[in-house]
């Protein structure tokens, strides 16, 4: 296999993986704080492509401004769910430690709620967020790369610096990783742990949300695309080390790459076969994922 | 009172007192008796259908319970298992001519070996980790039988999907015109995966189990492998999901890959296991005869009219059940029962 | 007292990244004796016990058990080989009864269920659990939880019985209980290795005593002359007792 | 006034939906304008009533709810599914229960292969639609002298893409076309640059392609992007390519000269612009936001299929039903709006002249090109198709 | 200044359908030291727990500075100035000594100040600020406690509650802890303390409460209790 094509589907696995490990983020952050797999994951990032489509279709935005009302409104409705469904799961809990199945299926209701709602709402129509940046190529030396595909991972990257910044130079960051640690040890030092609950969940509904809008110009939109970013985000996660933030990005680095790669060797499925594999065995070897700590 | 039966709340309608405990034992006959009489009465096959149906569920979310409810670790690839199992007895009766008697069980074991090959190296992992490790696994196996044709010269049409050769009615081809077969057979294999679970419950496996989920480096200290434990009743777990594989197959005469080695097949069992209560014997079962109904009349009520409303009522349905229902319906209805049966309230 | 080395202990190592938490320890256990390990803390003693135990693998060295190397072997090999432990932090089966935590041990090796619940009753007499036999115990309060603990251990009938803090943070009076039942499992033939920072307790108990500090073994002997010794009492009692003993 | 119950199994929720709200549209469109024209006159005017159940795609939800229909519901009819695993079980419970079922859409062969006496299937078989593609390549050929010799294959991973390719592949070896590439996804992909680096490099001279409308349009983008030449073109066995919303969804630029094979003719307002069939049109319009396509028509077809066999029937008795069905022979009205010349069954219930129709997009508007009697006067196909620099 | 600092009374709590505490009586006056003590599961833990908010109290009164504290989040009762280091510790175990220490300062009063509590917590705990970049969790057991005092002091507290801050140090360990109690006190601030090792405790406090099955049995100053006969048996065991 010539070294062109060896390298371009690198720099493609990188545009994916940096993709993958941004929408991963909030998944991690809020498993890290809360203990909770959020299953709704995959709608949140759904509902925020459909935003991005509805202010395109209404206002005529570019999916990239839209983020300025995505963002908020996806901290907003995160905040919400948390406080209203998921909050009194875990006051009810004795140990103060949320059972994971509980609220597993919890956020399963959501997301099946969630999407069948979208379905009802947007109809089942395939759309997608047509982007007003003409220049769609960029080129990397010999490489033309997708110009969304580049912005979006550049952000991605620079979502998650700036959120290891957040989480380790500021106060409400520090709180954050406090609560994730020791529960109790951070409401006895004084932290208000509903409030950095609903506040991590917001926070993670606010970035999949800033990462929708990203994906919004390429990406085909159905009420069901949650689902397709949905166990690709979980095998991230894991794989990088859950709550683990510079773990997500490179458990999507590693997937997206070795994926790429493998495809110019293999059929896709059976690309897909062996990243899975790949997640296995790291798993095996490091049962605690790349960069999660024992 | 054993006193196994009253921390476990096994047999939700044993009763802490004697009267109670009878009046349960005739309660639970008379049940039995319903259901073995179930078939005369109803003479709708879509009715005896669906019902067949429920039994079904209830029978996987009893078999996942084998391993998910005990040992505390939860699989979302147990579809696979179902899946293999129906997938070999049905290549077996097609190609061999073998029954599906016998088809089922070399196809249970064939899913019991897998189940050790997965967990073998899989179950040191814990909570999401392993969840979704099996997610992965049923996953490359699932991708693998959708693309994959022909295997050692014998057709399994990849995502095709199997279907079931029509060999005219018979017990030893388990093909009926009729439901009332299918019902008969059903009824037992959750009868059997019930008393497996309360045997389970009481043995030796069951116990250790039980000490591993409580504190797994205690349980080390007792002499207990946890590897070995967990293995055999992922293996079970594994064996008795693949004879519903089987049971499928035969019974809706089509496998595919997409449906019976899916991840919402797996999901569906776990769902069904820990809405009824996970880690009982009646759970389940409870679970499935609760959530199958009610995603079976919101989609038949509604399903054909406002698109995606009877999901959304059912994910409502789901979110109160888990917030209202903390240890699944069992213990209210439990509670109930007791009350109703007479019991001292404990 | 019977002479007969029941483990030794030779030369056993563990390194956690940078940090030597145990070096080239060596010490013997005689068949009978109660034998008291002391040290500051972060000396390594739980370590040095979890190697024992076969939860913490060994770097380097040998620990010889009636004749046999075990380590490296797995927690329940170790078990199997009749040793037995109980935790720093007692955490009984939850959602299990007492008897029922008592039977999982003995159930595990004999398979004979009537054997294990008279096992089971045993102890619990044993321990003086009569009251709580039939409670989750899940709900006991801390000492109790340690006698089940301790029970738990003894029904898988251990030659060896190791225990790791045993009446940390009991009162004295529930010392002085758990003082007796060791005293009394001795009785029964178990040999028992303790780690205590209670003196009160080791000193009541121990026929012998070693000390660690550093991962290393810094003193071996009889209780009363050990604790005398200047660099013991430096590294474990503190300056006050240096200069109150001057 | 009596009413004829019809039974409709469609995947109304997951990631089939929008076919089936599509095939929806159509059943709903053609009941409503039978029983405004008053019914099925030979019953007295009798009613349509058609009943939905949602099968999610899933084959044993799809079987219950066939046994539902049947014997909880009383339908004399039934019609669906789309998808092939829901058809094929679903129609077995309808034969076992002496029920006429009416494919909609789905294309597994064996769903009439099985000597079945109570199926019935108006539109094509996979193996007609892979037929006609190459038909339609060898007509193209045959008429400028020109095509390619190397194609390169890539579709969806599951039972209709798969089985597409392998009929493909069969006819293609018989023809001696050389298979350069030939490679599944799984569905819903996001990225497809490895893939289309690899077809760069087998240097396909056209690309035959089979894939919903999310992956389809993913692929038409990338494929854009990067400018892959292929002097044959695109050839798309319908999925994504007849559905509506993907046309709304990308540049027209992009799907330039794309060959599209479905079961419908896309030109048919343009050629027979029936008020019935213009209705239609403004009714999918108001429903689902975009007009008439494949879907659409085949569901409305397939409603006045049924309304024929009643009228010859004349009672809601399955048996009746269902020999009428069998003596169908449409040769015109509402029922061909699909395209077909004629609608009539053979032995095992198969459509013999079920037939597709290949279009190619020139100046933005998708024209017939195959087959050549369906055409236009004024099409005249773009052969080979000019390279991205030229457009 | 005649009001106590901390003024509980009647207070009942307890884990869903278990009481623990049957209402419970005491006082701590300002700048005073309080000894509790009790045998395991006397309810001493489900006390503090209770007062510090995380177990919802079921009946009576509890008041800080005149405040009453029932009801209030858990993070109300640390602004109000009621800061515990609690029962096994409850570290940030992946985060650095200095981190969990600048965590205990998360409330606005404290915060303010957070750089000058740090240099006093630091010169109470010299080992500390040598180890301000270790991760908590590699810490032995002794300096842990440390952390765990130090973090709740970071809080600014009015009343320190220590819950068994001896556990498990070897006694040149527990020395140094009871001597640093010392110090923290003579800083002015009251300090409330649970511990096993009842006759030092009660040697350095200036009253003690003897908790048994949810009820205070008995009170007074540490040497009155010192000196009683029913402790002295039962725990001290002399
Ligand atoms: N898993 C680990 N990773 C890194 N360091 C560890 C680990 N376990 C123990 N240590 C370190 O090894 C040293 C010895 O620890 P150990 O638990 O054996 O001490 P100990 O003597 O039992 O102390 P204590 O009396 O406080 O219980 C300590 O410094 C501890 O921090
Ligand atoms: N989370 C809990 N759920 C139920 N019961 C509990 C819980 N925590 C403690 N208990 C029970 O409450 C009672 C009092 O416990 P608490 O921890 O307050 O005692 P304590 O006096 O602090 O004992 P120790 O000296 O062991 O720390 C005990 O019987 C204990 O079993
Ligand atoms: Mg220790
Ligand atoms: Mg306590």
């Amino acid at each position: 296999m010539d070294s062109y094509i060896l390298t371009y589907s690198a720099l493609n696995g990188v545009l994916i993986g940096a993709m993958y490990g941004g929408i991963a983020l909030g998944l991690s952050l809020i498993f890290g704080v809360l203990r909770i797999v959020n299953f709704a994951h995959g709608s949140f990032l759904m509902l925020s492509m459909y935003i991005a489509f509805w202010l395109h279709h209404w206002l005529g935005w570019d999916p990239y401004a839209s983020a300025l009302v995505a963002v908020p409104v996806m901290f907003g409705l995160g905040y919400a769910v948390q406080a209203t469904i998921i909050a009194p799961l875990i006051r009810r809990e004795r140990a103060l430690v949320v059972e994971p199945i509980s609220a597993l299926l919890l956020t399963a209701g959501v997301y099946i709620v969630v999407d069948n709602l979208a379905l009802m709402a947007f109809g089942a129509n395939v759309r997608s967020v047509p982007s007003h940046i003409e220049q769609t190529t960029l080129s990397l030396g010999d490489y033309p790369l997708n110009t969304f595909r580049v912005v979006g991972c550049v952000s991605s990257i620079a979502i998650a610096a700036a959120l290891s910044l957040w989480l380790a130079r500021t106060d409400m960051g520090r709180a954050i990783r406090a609560t994730a640690q020791n529960r109790d040890g951070a409401a006895m030092s004084g932290i208000n742990v509903g409030q950095v609950y609903n506040t991590t969940f917001g926070l993670g509904c606010a970035i999949v949300g800033a990462m929708g809008c990203l994906l919004a110009p390429f990406i085909p939109l159905t009420p069901s695309v949650g689902l397709s970013f949905g166990i690709k985000s979980f095998i991230v996660v894991v794989l990088g080390g859950i709550g683990s933030i510079a773990g997500s990005l490179v458990g999507g680095l590693v997937i997206g790459v070795f994926e790429s790669i493998a495809a110019q060797f293999v059929t896709t499925p059976t690309a897909s076969i062996f990243s899975l594999a790949l997640f296995i065995v790291i798993l095996l070897v490091r049962p605690q994922g790349l960069m999660g700590k024992r | 009172m054993n006193t196994t039966t009253l921390q476990t709340g096994a047999p939700a309608l044993a009763a802490p007192q004697r009267t109670s405990g009878t009046r349960a034992m005739v309660a639970g006959a008379a049940v039995l008796a319903a259901a073995l009489l179930l078939p005369l009465l109803v003479r709708n096959d879509y009715w005896l259908h669906s019902v067949i149906m429920v039994l079904y569920f209830a029978y996987l979310a009893s078999a996942w319970n084998l391993v998910c409810g005990y040992v505390g670790q939860v699989s979302f690839g147990h579809s696979v298992f179902s899946g293999v199992g129906g997938y070999i007895s049905v290549t077996l009766l097609t190609h061999a001519g073998m029954s599906p008697w016998l088809g089922m069980l070399v196809g249970a074991l064939a899913a019991a070996a897998l189940a050790v090959a997965i967990g073998y190296p899989t179950m040191r992992l814990k909570g999401p980790y392993f969840a979704l490790t099996t997610i992965a696994v049923a996953e490359i196996i699932r991708i693998w039988f959708e693309n994959t044709d022909v295997v050692f010269g014998i057709a399994i049409k990849g995502s095709q999907g199997l279907t079931v050769p029509l060999v005219g009615t018979s017990w030893a081809a388990m093909q009926f015109e009729s439901k009332v077969p299918y019902y008969y057979i059903m009824l037992a294999m959750l009868l059997l995966v019930m008393g497996l679970t309360a045997w389970m419950e009481r043995s030796r496996l069951g116990v250790c189990l039980k000490a591993i989920r409580g504190d797994r480096d205690a349980a080390e200290s007792l002499g207990i492998n946890p590897t070995r434990y967990y293995l055999a009743a992922f293996a079970l777990s594994a064996f008795m999901t693949a004879l519903g594989g089987t049971f499928y197959a035969q019974f809706i005469r089509f496998i595919n890959p997409e449906r019976n080695m899916g991840v919402e097949l797996s999901i569906d069992m776990a769902l069904m296991s820990i809405i009824g209560g996970q880690g009982t014997v009646l759970g389940p079962v409870i679970g499935a005869f609760f959530l199958t109904p009610v995603s079976e009349v919101l989609r038949s009520e509604l399903g054909g009219q406002l698109v995606g409303l009877h999901l959304v009522i059912y994910g409502l349905v789901l979110i109160l059940a888990v917030l209202y229902l903390p240890k699944g319906l069992l213990a209210p209805l439990s509670r109930w029962a007791r009350r109703l049966l007479g019991g001292a309230p404990r | 007292m019977s002479t007969d080395v029941l483990l030794s202990v030779e030369a056993i190592s563990k390194r956690y990244g940078g940090l030597q938490a145990v070096k080239d320890l060596s010490f013997d256990l005689r068949r009978g004796e109660i034998l008291g390990l002391l040290g500051p803390n972060g000396a390594g003693k739980t370590t040095a016990f979890n190697m024992i135990a076969g939860y913490v693998r060994t770097d380097a060295g040998r620990i010889v058990f009636e004749g046999r190397d075990i380590a490296g072997a797995k927690p329940w090999a170790v078990c199997a080989a009749g040793i037995a432990r109980t935790f720093q932090l007692s955490r009984p089966f939850g959602g299990m009864t007492v008897r029922e935590n008592l039977v999982v041990g003995h159930l595990e090796k004999t398979r004979d269920r009537a054997a294990s619940l008279r096992m089971a009753d045993e102890l619990i007499d044993f321990l003086g659990l009569q009251a709580l036999a039939d409670t989750d115990a899940e709900l006991l309060t801390a000492f109790d939880r340690r006698k089940v603990e301790l029970g738990r251990a003894l029904s898988t009938k251990p030659t060896l019985l190791l225990m790791d803090e045993v009446v940390a943070g009991a009162t004295p009076q529930e010392a002085q209980t758990m003082v007796g039942l060791v005293k009394r499992v001795r009785d029964r033939g178990v040999t028992v290795l303790i780690i205590e920072h209670v003196m009160k307790v080791i000193m009541g108990l121990s026929d012998r005593v070693i000390v660690m500090h550093h991962g290393q073994l810094i003193a071996n002997g009889q209780p009363q002359a050990v604790v005398r010794e200047p660099h013991v009492l430096k590294a474990y009692f503190g300056d006050d007792y240096v200069n109150a003993a001057a | 006034q009596t009413a004829v119950k019809i039974g409709c199994l469609l995947p109304l929720t997951g990631g089939s939906a929008s076919v089936g709200n599509q095939l929806r549209v159509g059943i709903t469109a053609a009941a409503e304008q039978i029983n405004q024209a008053g019914g099925i006159k030979s019953m007295g005017g009798a009613r349509l009533n058609v009943l939905f159940a949602d099968s999610q795609s899933k084959a044993d939800v799809g079987v219950s709810e066939t046994e539902r229909l049947i014997k909880s519901e009383n339908v004399s009819v039934m019609c669906g599914a789309f998808n092939s695993a829901v058809t094929f079980p679903a129609t077995e419970v309808a034969e076992r229960n002496k029920t006429p079922w009416i494919v909609a859409s789905a294309v597994k062969d064996e769903i009439t292969e099985r000597n079945f006496k109570y199926t019935f299937r108006p539109n094509n078989k996979a193996s007609f639609d892979s037929r006609e593609v190459v038909d339609g390549l060898e007509l193209l050929k045959k008429e400028s002298g020109k095509g390619p010799s190397r194609i390169a294959l890539f579709y969806e991973g599951s039972d209709w893409g798969r089985s597409f390719a392998s009929n493909i592949k069969k006819l293609g070896a018989q023809l001696k076309y050389e298979v350069v590439f030939d490679e599944a996804a799984p569905p819903n992909q996001t990225d497809f640059t490895s893939q289309l680096l690899k077809i760069r490099g087998a240097r396909p001279d056209a690309l035959i392609v089979a894939f919903y409308t999310p992956d389809q349009l993913l692929l038409t983008k990338q494929l854009a992007e990067q400018r892959l030449e292929l002097p044959y073109g695109l050839w798309s066995a319908g999925g994504g390519t007849e559905d509506p919303s993907f046309y709304k969804s990308v540049d027209p630029r992009m799907v330039a000269y794309y060959f599209v094979q479905e079961d419908y003719q896309i030109d048919i307002l343009e050629v027979n612009p029936q008020p019935a069939y213009v209705e239609l049109d403004k009714k999918t319009q108001a429903a689902l936001g975009h007009g008439l396509n494949a879907y659409v028509a085949q569901g409305y077809s397939n409603v006045y299929v049924i309304a024929d066999a009643l009228e010859r029937a004349k009672s809601a008795d399955r048996d009746k039903i269902r020999d009428a069905l069998a003596a169908t022979d449409i040769t015109s009205g509402p029922a061909l709006i699909t395209g077909y010349q004629r609608i009539q069954f053979d032995e095992q219930g198969q459509n013999t002249h079920a037939h597709g129709v290949i279009s190619e997009n020139i100046g933005g508007k998708r024209r017939t090109v195959w087959p050549a009697d369906s055409r236009a006067k004024d099409t005249r196909p773009v052969w080979p198709v000019p390279a991205w620099s030229k457009r | 200044m005649s009001t106590p600092l901390l003024e509980v009374s009647g207070l009942q709590a307890g884990y869903g359908d278990v009481t623990v505490l049957r209402g419970i009586d005491l006082t701590v006056d300002r700048g005073q030291m309080v000894a509790l003590i009790g045998a395991n599961g006397a309810g001493k833990t489900t006390l503090l727990r209770s007062l510090s908010g995380l177990v919802r109290a079921t009946g009576g009164q509890a008041r800080l500075d005149g405040v009453a504290l029932q009801g209030l989040a858990p993070h109300r009762i640390v602004e109000a100035g009621f800061v515990q280091s609690p029962e096994g510790k409850q570290l940030f175990t992946d985060m650095s000594v200095q981190e969990n220490l600048m965590v205990g300062a998360h409330n606005a009063r404290a915060r303010a100040l957070r750089q000058q509590t740090l240099a006093e917590v630091f010169d109470i705990f010299p080992i500390l600020a040598e180890r301000r970049s270790q991760r908590a969790g590699t810490l032995s057991g002794g300096q842990q406690q440390m952390v765990a005092v130090g973090r709740a002091l970071m809080a600014k507290p009015q009343l320190l509650a220590l819950d068994e801050p001896s556990l498990g140090l070897a006694p040149i360990m527990a020395d140094r802890l009871f001597e640093s109690i010392g110090r923290i006190r003579a800083l002015g601030i009251s300090v409330l303390v649970i511990e096993q090792n009842v006759f030092k405790v009660l040697q350095m406090a200036d009253r003690g409460y003897v908790m048994e099955n949810g009820v205070i049995e008995m009170s007074g100053t540490g040497s009155e209790l010192l000196r009683n006969e029913r402790l002295r048996s039962s725990y001290l065991g002399l």
